[in-house]
Protein backbone atom coordinates (compact mmCIF):
# COMPACT_ATOMS: atom_id res chain seq x y z
CA UNK A 1 0.00 0.00 0.00
CA UNK A 2 2.83 2.73 0.87
CA UNK A 3 5.16 1.18 -2.18
CA UNK A 4 7.22 3.33 -3.57
CA UNK A 5 6.32 4.63 -7.14
CA UNK A 6 8.80 2.45 -9.29
CA UNK A 7 7.45 -0.87 -7.35
CA UNK A 8 3.54 -0.20 -8.52
CA UNK A 9 4.57 0.06 -12.13
CA UNK A 10 5.12 -2.99 -14.16
CA UNK A 11 5.93 -3.12 -17.87
CA UNK A 12 6.55 -6.16 -19.97
CA UNK A 13 7.30 -6.98 -23.39
CA UNK A 14 6.19 -10.94 -23.95
CA UNK A 15 6.73 -12.93 -26.99
CA UNK A 16 4.29 -14.59 -28.54
CA UNK A 17 6.56 -17.70 -29.04
CA UNK A 18 7.11 -18.32 -24.95
CA UNK A 19 3.38 -17.26 -23.69
CA UNK A 20 0.25 -15.08 -25.14
CA UNK A 21 -0.52 -11.60 -22.72
CA UNK A 22 -2.81 -12.38 -19.60
CA UNK A 23 -4.62 -9.74 -18.35
CA UNK A 24 -5.39 -11.94 -14.60
CA UNK A 25 -1.67 -11.10 -14.78
CA UNK A 26 -2.71 -7.05 -14.48
CA UNK A 27 -5.60 -7.51 -12.88
CA UNK A 28 -3.28 -9.30 -9.84
CA UNK A 29 -0.24 -6.61 -10.00
CA UNK A 30 -2.14 -3.56 -10.02
CA UNK A 31 -5.54 -4.66 -7.49
CA UNK A 32 -4.12 -3.16 -4.00
CA UNK A 33 -7.13 -3.07 -0.93
CA UNK A 34 -6.51 0.60 -0.69
CA UNK A 35 -8.05 0.62 -4.44
CA UNK A 36 -11.70 0.79 -5.48
CA UNK A 37 -11.61 1.06 -9.24
CA UNK A 38 -9.18 -1.29 -11.75
CA UNK A 39 -9.55 -0.25 -15.35
CA UNK A 40 -8.15 -2.31 -17.67
CA UNK A 41 -7.54 -2.11 -21.90
CA UNK A 42 -7.09 -4.49 -23.94
CA UNK A 43 -6.33 -4.89 -27.56
CA UNK A 44 -6.91 -7.53 -29.49
CA UNK A 45 -5.93 -8.68 -33.30
CA UNK A 46 -8.89 -8.09 -35.45
CA UNK A 47 -10.15 -9.73 -38.64
CA UNK A 48 -10.13 -6.77 -40.57
CA UNK A 49 -7.77 -3.41 -41.10
CA UNK A 50 -8.14 -0.55 -43.93
CA UNK A 51 -10.87 -2.61 -45.19
CA UNK A 52 -9.30 -5.98 -46.20
CA UNK A 53 -9.41 -9.19 -44.23
CA UNK A 54 -6.53 -10.03 -41.81
CA UNK A 55 -5.38 -13.12 -41.22
CA UNK A 56 -2.98 -12.03 -38.28
CA UNK A 57 -0.11 -9.17 -37.43
CA UNK A 58 3.68 -9.10 -36.83
CA UNK A 59 4.56 -6.67 -34.36
CA UNK A 60 8.13 -5.92 -33.87
CA UNK A 61 9.76 -4.00 -31.58
CA UNK A 62 12.94 -2.31 -30.40
CA UNK A 63 12.54 -3.82 -26.97
CA UNK A 64 14.85 -1.98 -24.33
CA UNK A 65 13.32 1.43 -25.42
CA UNK A 66 9.79 -0.02 -25.63
CA UNK A 67 10.44 -0.73 -21.96
CA UNK A 68 11.32 2.84 -21.06
CA UNK A 69 8.79 4.31 -22.51
CA UNK A 70 6.27 2.17 -20.99
CA UNK A 71 7.67 3.26 -17.78
CA UNK A 72 7.69 6.52 -17.97
CA UNK A 73 4.09 6.43 -19.70
CA UNK A 74 2.97 4.81 -16.43
CA UNK A 75 4.77 7.41 -14.66
CA UNK A 76 3.14 10.51 -16.12
CA UNK A 77 -0.32 8.63 -15.87
CA UNK A 78 0.12 8.03 -12.62
CA UNK A 79 1.88 11.90 -11.83
CA UNK A 80 -1.60 12.96 -13.81
CA UNK A 81 -4.19 11.01 -11.97
CA UNK A 82 -2.92 9.54 -8.76
CA UNK A 83 -0.06 9.84 -6.84
CA UNK A 84 -0.66 6.69 -5.26
CA UNK A 85 -2.06 4.19 -8.55
CA UNK A 86 -0.63 1.67 -9.86
CA UNK A 87 -0.04 0.64 -13.47
CA UNK A 88 0.56 -2.49 -15.99
CA UNK A 89 1.64 -1.99 -19.59
CA UNK A 90 2.72 -5.65 -21.32
CA UNK A 91 2.61 -5.46 -25.34
CA UNK A 92 3.00 -9.03 -26.87
CA UNK A 93 5.80 -9.11 -30.24
CA UNK A 94 5.91 -12.10 -33.09
CA UNK A 95 3.62 -13.59 -35.09
CA UNK A 96 0.04 -13.09 -33.80
CA UNK A 97 -3.44 -14.50 -35.20
CA UNK A 98 -6.70 -12.68 -34.94
CA UNK A 99 -8.22 -13.17 -31.32
CA UNK A 100 -4.50 -12.88 -29.86
CA UNK A 101 -4.11 -10.09 -27.24
CA UNK A 102 -1.31 -7.19 -28.73
CA UNK A 103 -1.34 -5.21 -25.49
CA UNK A 104 -3.04 -5.84 -21.47
CA UNK A 105 -3.05 -1.75 -20.22
CA UNK A 106 -4.07 -1.54 -16.20
CA UNK A 107 -4.49 1.34 -13.72
CA UNK A 108 -5.93 1.17 -10.25
CA UNK A 109 -6.85 3.89 -8.06
CA UNK A 110 -9.01 4.62 -4.57
CA UNK A 111 -11.37 5.91 -7.40
CA UNK A 112 -13.15 4.88 -10.40
CA UNK A 113 -12.47 8.16 -12.52
CA UNK A 114 -9.07 8.34 -11.77
CA UNK A 115 -8.78 4.90 -12.79
CA UNK A 116 -10.22 5.31 -16.43
CA UNK A 117 -8.35 8.80 -17.07
CA UNK A 118 -5.02 6.45 -16.30
CA UNK A 119 -5.69 3.64 -18.42
CA UNK A 120 -6.33 5.78 -21.02
CA UNK A 121 -3.96 7.78 -20.62
CA UNK A 122 -1.35 4.77 -20.64
CA UNK A 123 -2.22 3.38 -23.86
CA UNK A 124 -2.59 6.33 -25.88
CA UNK A 125 1.36 6.38 -24.94
CA UNK A 126 1.49 3.07 -26.02
CA UNK A 127 0.24 4.09 -29.47
CA UNK A 128 1.79 7.43 -30.07
CA UNK A 129 5.34 6.75 -28.39
CA UNK A 130 6.07 3.01 -28.15
CA UNK A 131 8.87 1.90 -30.81
CA UNK A 132 6.64 -0.87 -32.08
CA UNK A 133 5.77 -1.50 -35.71
CA UNK A 134 2.58 -3.61 -37.10
CA UNK A 135 3.11 -5.76 -40.23
CA UNK A 136 -0.21 -6.69 -41.28
CA UNK A 137 -0.72 -10.34 -42.95
CA UNK A 138 -3.98 -10.11 -45.73
CA UNK A 139 -6.28 -13.14 -46.58
CA UNK A 140 -4.58 -12.79 -50.28
CA UNK A 141 -1.31 -13.26 -48.93
CA UNK A 142 0.10 -9.88 -49.31
CA UNK A 143 1.53 -7.38 -46.34
CA UNK A 144 1.50 -4.79 -45.52
CA UNK A 145 3.75 -2.20 -42.40
CA UNK A 146 0.93 0.26 -41.07
CA UNK A 147 1.58 4.01 -41.75
CA UNK A 148 2.01 4.78 -38.47
CA UNK A 149 2.70 7.86 -35.81
CA UNK A 150 6.26 9.29 -36.41
CA UNK A 151 8.35 9.71 -33.41
CA UNK A 152 9.03 12.80 -32.19
CA UNK A 153 11.56 13.43 -28.61
CA UNK A 154 10.26 15.06 -25.84
CA UNK A 155 10.95 18.94 -25.91
CA UNK A 156 14.88 19.49 -25.83
CA UNK A 157 14.18 21.93 -23.12
CA UNK A 158 13.38 19.02 -21.09
CA UNK A 159 16.19 16.57 -21.71
CA UNK A 160 19.71 16.83 -20.08
CA UNK A 161 21.09 16.56 -23.85
CA UNK A 162 18.86 19.35 -24.92
CA UNK A 163 20.28 23.20 -26.16
CA UNK B 1 32.70 7.38 -36.47
CA UNK B 2 31.98 3.74 -36.46
CA UNK B 3 27.89 3.58 -36.38
CA UNK B 4 25.80 0.44 -35.70
CA UNK B 5 22.74 1.43 -36.60
CA UNK B 6 19.40 -1.14 -36.02
CA UNK B 7 16.12 -1.19 -38.06
CA UNK B 8 12.58 -1.86 -37.36
CA UNK B 9 9.62 -2.19 -39.23
CA UNK B 10 9.44 -1.51 -42.67
CA UNK B 11 13.18 -0.50 -42.74
CA UNK B 12 14.37 -3.98 -42.58
CA UNK B 13 13.44 -4.74 -46.40
CA UNK B 14 15.84 -2.78 -47.27
CA UNK B 15 18.59 -4.88 -45.69
CA UNK B 16 19.92 -7.86 -45.73
CA UNK B 17 20.24 -7.96 -41.85
CA UNK B 18 18.65 -6.49 -38.62
CA UNK B 19 21.38 -3.95 -38.48
CA UNK B 20 23.95 -2.02 -40.64
CA UNK B 21 27.52 -1.29 -39.50
CA UNK B 22 28.77 2.10 -41.19
CA UNK B 23 31.72 3.94 -41.26
CA UNK B 24 31.30 7.65 -41.21
CA UNK B 25 33.83 10.03 -40.58
CA UNK B 26 33.71 13.52 -38.21
CA UNK B 27 29.84 12.58 -37.34
CA UNK B 28 29.39 13.37 -33.37
CA UNK B 29 25.81 14.40 -33.09
CA UNK B 30 22.33 12.83 -34.08
CA UNK B 31 21.65 15.62 -37.09
CA UNK B 32 25.47 14.96 -38.26
CA UNK B 33 24.74 11.23 -38.96
CA UNK B 34 21.23 11.96 -40.01
CA UNK B 35 22.59 14.16 -42.93
CA UNK B 36 25.60 11.50 -43.45
CA UNK B 37 23.28 8.27 -43.50
CA UNK B 38 20.54 9.93 -45.89
CA UNK B 39 24.12 10.70 -48.22
CA UNK B 40 24.05 6.93 -47.56
CA UNK B 41 20.67 5.93 -48.38
CA UNK B 42 20.54 7.74 -51.51
CA UNK B 43 23.71 5.69 -53.05
CA UNK B 44 22.26 2.24 -50.93
CA UNK B 45 18.42 2.33 -50.61
CA UNK B 46 15.25 2.75 -52.89
CA UNK B 47 13.63 6.15 -52.81
CA UNK B 48 10.67 4.62 -51.08
CA UNK B 49 13.34 4.32 -47.75
CA UNK B 50 15.12 7.88 -48.56
CA UNK B 51 11.07 9.19 -48.01
CA UNK B 52 10.48 6.78 -45.19
CA UNK B 53 13.95 8.24 -43.53
CA UNK B 54 12.51 11.80 -43.31
CA UNK B 55 9.56 10.36 -41.18
CA UNK B 56 11.69 8.12 -38.74
CA UNK B 57 13.29 9.27 -35.46
CA UNK B 58 17.07 8.85 -34.47
CA UNK B 59 17.24 6.68 -31.13
CA UNK B 60 19.63 4.92 -28.07
CA UNK B 61 18.10 1.78 -25.96
CA UNK B 62 16.85 4.43 -23.59
CA UNK B 63 15.71 7.58 -25.57
CA UNK B 64 15.24 9.38 -28.65
CA UNK B 65 18.21 12.04 -30.07
CA UNK B 66 17.15 15.21 -30.53
CA UNK B 67 19.02 17.25 -33.54
CA UNK B 68 22.45 18.43 -31.02
CA UNK B 69 22.08 15.11 -29.01
CA UNK B 70 25.83 14.16 -28.96
CA UNK B 71 26.28 10.33 -30.41
CA UNK B 72 26.69 7.83 -27.50
CA UNK B 73 29.99 6.57 -27.07
CA UNK B 74 29.89 2.98 -28.28
CA UNK B 75 28.22 4.32 -31.07
CA UNK B 76 24.88 1.92 -31.03
CA UNK B 77 21.70 3.81 -32.60
CA UNK B 78 18.35 2.17 -33.87
CA UNK B 79 16.42 3.62 -36.72
CA UNK B 80 12.52 3.91 -36.06
CA UNK B 81 10.08 4.56 -38.03
CA UNK B 82 6.41 5.71 -37.43
CA UNK B 83 5.12 4.00 -34.59
CA UNK B 84 1.98 1.86 -34.88
CA UNK B 85 1.83 -0.48 -31.21
CA UNK B 86 -1.33 -1.41 -29.41
CA UNK C 1 -20.28 -10.96 -35.46
CA UNK C 2 -23.87 -10.19 -36.85
CA UNK C 3 -25.78 -10.81 -33.59
CA UNK C 4 -28.82 -8.96 -32.78
CA UNK C 5 -28.19 -6.24 -30.37
CA UNK C 6 -29.52 -8.51 -27.51
CA UNK C 7 -27.51 -10.90 -28.23
CA UNK C 8 -24.76 -9.15 -27.72
CA UNK C 9 -25.34 -7.84 -24.19
CA UNK C 10 -25.00 -10.05 -21.11
CA UNK C 11 -26.23 -8.83 -17.24
CA UNK C 12 -25.28 -10.93 -14.31
CA UNK C 13 -26.45 -10.81 -10.96
CA UNK C 14 -23.92 -13.42 -9.06
CA UNK C 15 -24.71 -14.42 -5.28
CA UNK C 16 -21.07 -13.97 -3.73
CA UNK C 17 -22.09 -17.30 -1.42
CA UNK C 18 -22.24 -18.98 -4.85
CA UNK C 19 -18.92 -18.06 -6.89
CA UNK C 20 -17.48 -14.55 -7.20
CA UNK C 21 -17.21 -12.32 -10.15
CA UNK C 22 -14.93 -13.32 -13.17
CA UNK C 23 -13.19 -10.64 -15.10
CA UNK C 24 -11.93 -13.57 -17.64
CA UNK C 25 -15.94 -14.53 -18.13
CA UNK C 26 -16.53 -10.81 -19.32
CA UNK C 27 -13.45 -10.90 -21.54
CA UNK C 28 -14.39 -13.94 -23.33
CA UNK C 29 -18.11 -12.61 -23.48
CA UNK C 30 -17.50 -8.89 -25.22
CA UNK C 31 -14.57 -11.02 -27.45
CA UNK C 32 -15.18 -10.88 -31.08
CA UNK C 33 -12.79 -11.05 -34.22
CA UNK C 34 -14.32 -7.96 -35.83
CA UNK C 35 -13.09 -5.84 -32.30
CA UNK C 36 -9.84 -4.51 -31.76
CA UNK C 37 -10.60 -2.89 -28.27
CA UNK C 38 -12.14 -4.17 -24.91
CA UNK C 39 -12.33 -1.81 -21.89
CA UNK C 40 -12.88 -3.61 -18.49
CA UNK C 41 -13.78 -1.72 -15.19
CA UNK C 42 -13.33 -3.91 -12.15
CA UNK C 43 -15.09 -2.53 -8.63
CA UNK C 44 -13.91 -3.90 -5.74
CA UNK C 45 -13.95 -3.71 -2.02
CA UNK C 46 -11.32 -1.45 -0.47
CA UNK C 47 -10.57 -1.13 2.87
CA UNK C 48 -11.13 2.67 3.93
CA UNK C 49 -14.52 4.10 3.51
CA UNK C 50 -15.61 7.28 4.82
CA UNK C 51 -12.19 7.66 6.32
CA UNK C 52 -12.50 4.43 8.30
CA UNK C 53 -10.89 1.10 8.43
CA UNK C 54 -13.82 -1.59 6.53
CA UNK C 55 -14.09 -4.95 7.05
CA UNK C 56 -16.22 -5.68 4.17
CA UNK C 57 -19.70 -4.52 2.11
CA UNK C 58 -22.81 -6.33 2.64
CA UNK C 59 -24.84 -5.28 -1.36
CA UNK C 60 -28.42 -6.11 -0.86
CA UNK C 61 -29.96 -6.20 -4.44
CA UNK C 62 -33.58 -5.88 -6.17
CA UNK C 63 -32.44 -8.44 -8.97
CA UNK C 64 -35.31 -8.30 -11.26
CA UNK C 65 -34.81 -5.05 -11.22
CA UNK C 66 -31.30 -4.90 -11.26
CA UNK C 67 -31.13 -6.71 -14.33
CA UNK C 68 -33.49 -4.66 -16.27
CA UNK C 69 -32.28 -1.64 -15.28
CA UNK C 70 -28.50 -3.43 -16.67
CA UNK C 71 -29.81 -4.20 -19.56
CA UNK C 72 -31.32 -1.02 -20.51
CA UNK C 73 -27.77 0.82 -19.61
CA UNK C 74 -25.47 -1.50 -21.44
CA UNK C 75 -29.15 -1.04 -24.91
CA UNK C 76 -27.93 2.76 -23.98
CA UNK C 77 -24.57 2.65 -24.06
CA UNK C 78 -24.06 0.40 -26.99
CA UNK C 79 -26.52 3.18 -28.82
CA UNK C 80 -24.35 5.68 -27.88
CA UNK C 81 -21.25 4.65 -28.44
CA UNK C 82 -20.79 1.74 -31.58
CA UNK C 83 -24.40 -0.08 -32.40
CA UNK C 84 -22.43 -3.12 -33.45
CA UNK C 85 -20.63 -3.11 -30.17
CA UNK C 86 -21.09 -6.01 -26.85
CA UNK C 87 -21.21 -5.55 -23.56
CA UNK C 88 -21.29 -7.29 -19.98
CA UNK C 89 -22.54 -5.86 -16.94
CA UNK C 90 -22.37 -8.15 -13.60
CA UNK C 91 -22.80 -6.89 -9.96
CA UNK C 92 -22.21 -9.17 -7.02
CA UNK C 93 -24.80 -9.51 -3.96
CA UNK C 94 -24.31 -10.54 -0.22
CA UNK C 95 -21.55 -9.98 1.88
CA UNK C 96 -18.31 -9.20 0.29
CA UNK C 97 -14.97 -9.44 2.10
CA UNK C 98 -12.15 -6.72 1.26
CA UNK C 99 -10.88 -7.58 -1.99
CA UNK C 100 -13.69 -9.36 -3.18
CA UNK C 101 -15.19 -7.93 -6.65
CA UNK C 102 -18.25 -5.93 -6.72
CA UNK C 103 -18.93 -5.25 -9.78
CA UNK C 104 -17.60 -6.04 -13.88
CA UNK C 105 -18.11 -4.26 -16.88
CA UNK C 106 -16.88 -4.65 -20.26
CA UNK C 107 -17.46 -2.79 -23.28
CA UNK C 108 -15.71 -3.97 -26.87
CA UNK C 109 -15.73 -2.67 -30.07
CA UNK C 110 -13.88 -2.28 -33.53
CA UNK C 111 -11.60 0.71 -31.48
CA UNK C 112 -10.85 1.92 -28.32
CA UNK C 113 -12.39 5.37 -28.03
CA UNK C 114 -16.10 3.71 -28.01
CA UNK C 115 -14.62 0.78 -25.77
CA UNK C 116 -13.61 3.29 -23.10
CA UNK C 117 -16.90 5.52 -23.69
CA UNK C 118 -19.10 2.85 -23.75
CA UNK C 119 -17.42 1.37 -20.46
CA UNK C 120 -17.31 4.08 -18.54
CA UNK C 121 -21.05 5.09 -19.85
CA UNK C 122 -22.45 1.51 -18.56
CA UNK C 123 -20.35 1.44 -14.61
CA UNK C 124 -22.23 5.12 -14.38
CA UNK C 125 -25.80 3.97 -14.90
CA UNK C 126 -25.30 0.91 -12.37
CA UNK C 127 -23.94 3.54 -9.37
CA UNK C 128 -26.54 6.18 -10.40
CA UNK C 129 -29.31 4.11 -11.46
CA UNK C 130 -29.30 0.61 -10.13
CA UNK C 131 -31.44 -0.74 -7.49
CA UNK C 132 -28.37 -1.66 -5.10
CA UNK C 133 -27.39 -0.86 -1.08
CA UNK C 134 -24.35 -1.14 0.35
CA UNK C 135 -23.91 -1.22 4.11
CA UNK C 136 -20.34 -1.07 5.31
CA UNK C 137 -18.98 -2.89 7.60
CA UNK C 138 -15.65 -1.30 9.91
CA UNK C 139 -13.15 -2.68 12.01
CA UNK C 140 -15.25 -1.63 15.14
CA UNK C 141 -17.94 -3.82 14.75
CA UNK C 142 -20.57 -0.66 13.72
CA UNK C 143 -22.18 -0.86 10.58
CA UNK C 144 -23.45 2.21 7.91
CA UNK C 145 -25.55 2.05 4.89
CA UNK C 146 -24.13 4.42 2.62
CA UNK C 147 -25.73 7.53 1.78
CA UNK C 148 -26.53 6.78 -1.66
CA UNK C 149 -28.08 8.64 -4.67
CA UNK C 150 -31.78 8.82 -4.82
CA UNK C 151 -33.68 7.12 -7.89
CA UNK C 152 -35.53 9.40 -10.44
CA UNK C 153 -37.84 7.64 -13.00
CA UNK C 154 -36.84 8.56 -16.73
CA UNK C 155 -38.84 11.57 -17.93
CA UNK C 156 -42.94 10.99 -18.35
CA UNK C 157 -43.00 11.61 -21.72
CA UNK C 158 -40.48 8.61 -22.85
CA UNK C 159 -42.91 6.28 -20.87
CA UNK C 160 -46.04 4.18 -21.81
CA UNK C 161 -47.27 4.96 -18.39
CA UNK C 162 -46.83 8.99 -18.41
CA UNK C 163 -49.11 11.63 -18.60
CA UNK D 1 -56.47 -2.47 -2.52
CA UNK D 2 -53.97 -5.21 -1.13
CA UNK D 3 -50.22 -4.18 -1.26
CA UNK D 4 -47.08 -6.18 -1.05
CA UNK D 5 -44.18 -3.96 -0.30
CA UNK D 6 -40.97 -5.43 -0.17
CA UNK D 7 -38.51 -3.68 1.24
CA UNK D 8 -34.72 -3.15 0.47
CA UNK D 9 -31.47 -1.44 2.30
CA UNK D 10 -31.93 0.45 5.23
CA UNK D 11 -35.50 0.35 5.23
CA UNK D 12 -34.88 -3.73 5.76
CA UNK D 13 -33.88 -2.24 9.44
CA UNK D 14 -37.52 -1.06 10.08
CA UNK D 15 -39.36 -3.99 9.70
CA UNK D 16 -39.16 -7.56 10.81
CA UNK D 17 -39.43 -9.33 7.40
CA UNK D 18 -38.24 -8.57 3.75
CA UNK D 19 -41.69 -7.11 3.12
CA UNK D 20 -45.00 -5.58 3.86
CA UNK D 21 -48.36 -6.27 3.65
CA UNK D 22 -51.20 -3.14 3.83
CA UNK D 23 -54.80 -2.55 3.32
CA UNK D 24 -54.86 0.76 1.38
CA UNK D 25 -58.49 1.41 0.35
CA UNK D 26 -59.19 3.64 -2.41
CA UNK D 27 -55.34 3.74 -3.79
CA UNK D 28 -54.77 3.24 -7.73
CA UNK D 29 -51.85 5.66 -8.76
CA UNK D 30 -47.98 5.66 -7.24
CA UNK D 31 -48.98 9.04 -5.56
CA UNK D 32 -51.91 7.70 -3.84
CA UNK D 33 -49.84 4.91 -2.60
CA UNK D 34 -46.97 7.55 -1.40
CA UNK D 35 -49.55 9.01 0.23
CA UNK D 36 -51.05 7.03 1.90
CA UNK D 37 -47.89 4.95 3.26
CA UNK D 38 -46.35 7.85 4.45
CA UNK D 39 -49.26 8.04 6.82
CA UNK D 40 -48.92 4.35 7.99
CA UNK D 41 -45.15 5.39 7.93
CA UNK D 42 -45.95 7.85 10.47
CA UNK D 43 -47.65 6.07 13.03
CA UNK D 44 -45.65 2.76 12.88
CA UNK D 45 -41.91 3.83 11.80
CA UNK D 46 -39.36 6.15 13.37
CA UNK D 47 -38.94 9.69 11.91
CA UNK D 48 -35.48 8.45 10.20
CA UNK D 49 -37.45 5.94 8.30
CA UNK D 50 -40.29 8.36 7.13
CA UNK D 51 -37.34 11.44 6.11
CA UNK D 52 -36.31 8.42 4.20
CA UNK D 53 -38.98 7.97 2.27
CA UNK D 54 -39.09 11.35 0.80
CA UNK D 55 -36.01 10.15 -0.83
CA UNK D 56 -37.17 7.33 -2.15
CA UNK D 57 -38.82 5.86 -4.87
CA UNK D 58 -41.73 3.04 -5.96
CA UNK D 59 -41.27 0.74 -8.46
CA UNK D 60 -42.12 -2.87 -10.18
CA UNK D 61 -40.14 -5.51 -11.01
CA UNK D 62 -39.22 -3.80 -14.27
CA UNK D 63 -39.53 -0.25 -13.93
CA UNK D 64 -39.83 3.19 -11.42
CA UNK D 65 -42.95 4.00 -11.53
CA UNK D 66 -44.23 8.02 -11.81
CA UNK D 67 -46.69 9.44 -9.43
CA UNK D 68 -49.07 9.55 -12.00
CA UNK D 69 -48.55 5.56 -12.88
CA UNK D 70 -51.28 3.00 -12.23
CA UNK D 71 -50.37 0.81 -9.82
CA UNK D 72 -49.97 -3.10 -11.19
CA UNK D 73 -53.16 -5.23 -10.29
CA UNK D 74 -51.03 -8.02 -8.33
CA UNK D 75 -50.25 -4.85 -5.87
CA UNK D 76 -46.75 -5.97 -5.62
CA UNK D 77 -44.60 -3.03 -5.14
CA UNK D 78 -40.89 -2.17 -3.70
CA UNK D 79 -39.62 0.62 -1.69
CA UNK D 80 -36.23 2.00 -2.92
CA UNK D 81 -34.33 3.73 -1.01
CA UNK D 82 -31.28 6.36 -2.28
CA UNK D 83 -28.99 3.79 -4.01
CA UNK D 84 -25.62 3.06 -3.90
CA UNK D 85 -24.35 0.37 -6.43
CA UNK D 86 -20.79 -0.34 -7.90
Amino acid sequence: MNLAREERIACRVVDIADAPLDPLDAIAFVSDDAFGGIDVFIGRVRTRSLGRQCVGIHYDMFDPLALAVFRRAAEASIEAHDPQARCYIAHAKGKLAVGDLAVVVAFASAHRDAAFRGCRQAIEAVKYQAPIWKQEHFTDGSTAWSEGTPLVAADAGAGADGA
Amino acid sequence: MNITLQLFGRFREFADGPELRLELPGVTTAAEFRAAFEAWARTHWPDAATALLQASAIATETTLLHARSPLPADGRLALLPPVSGG
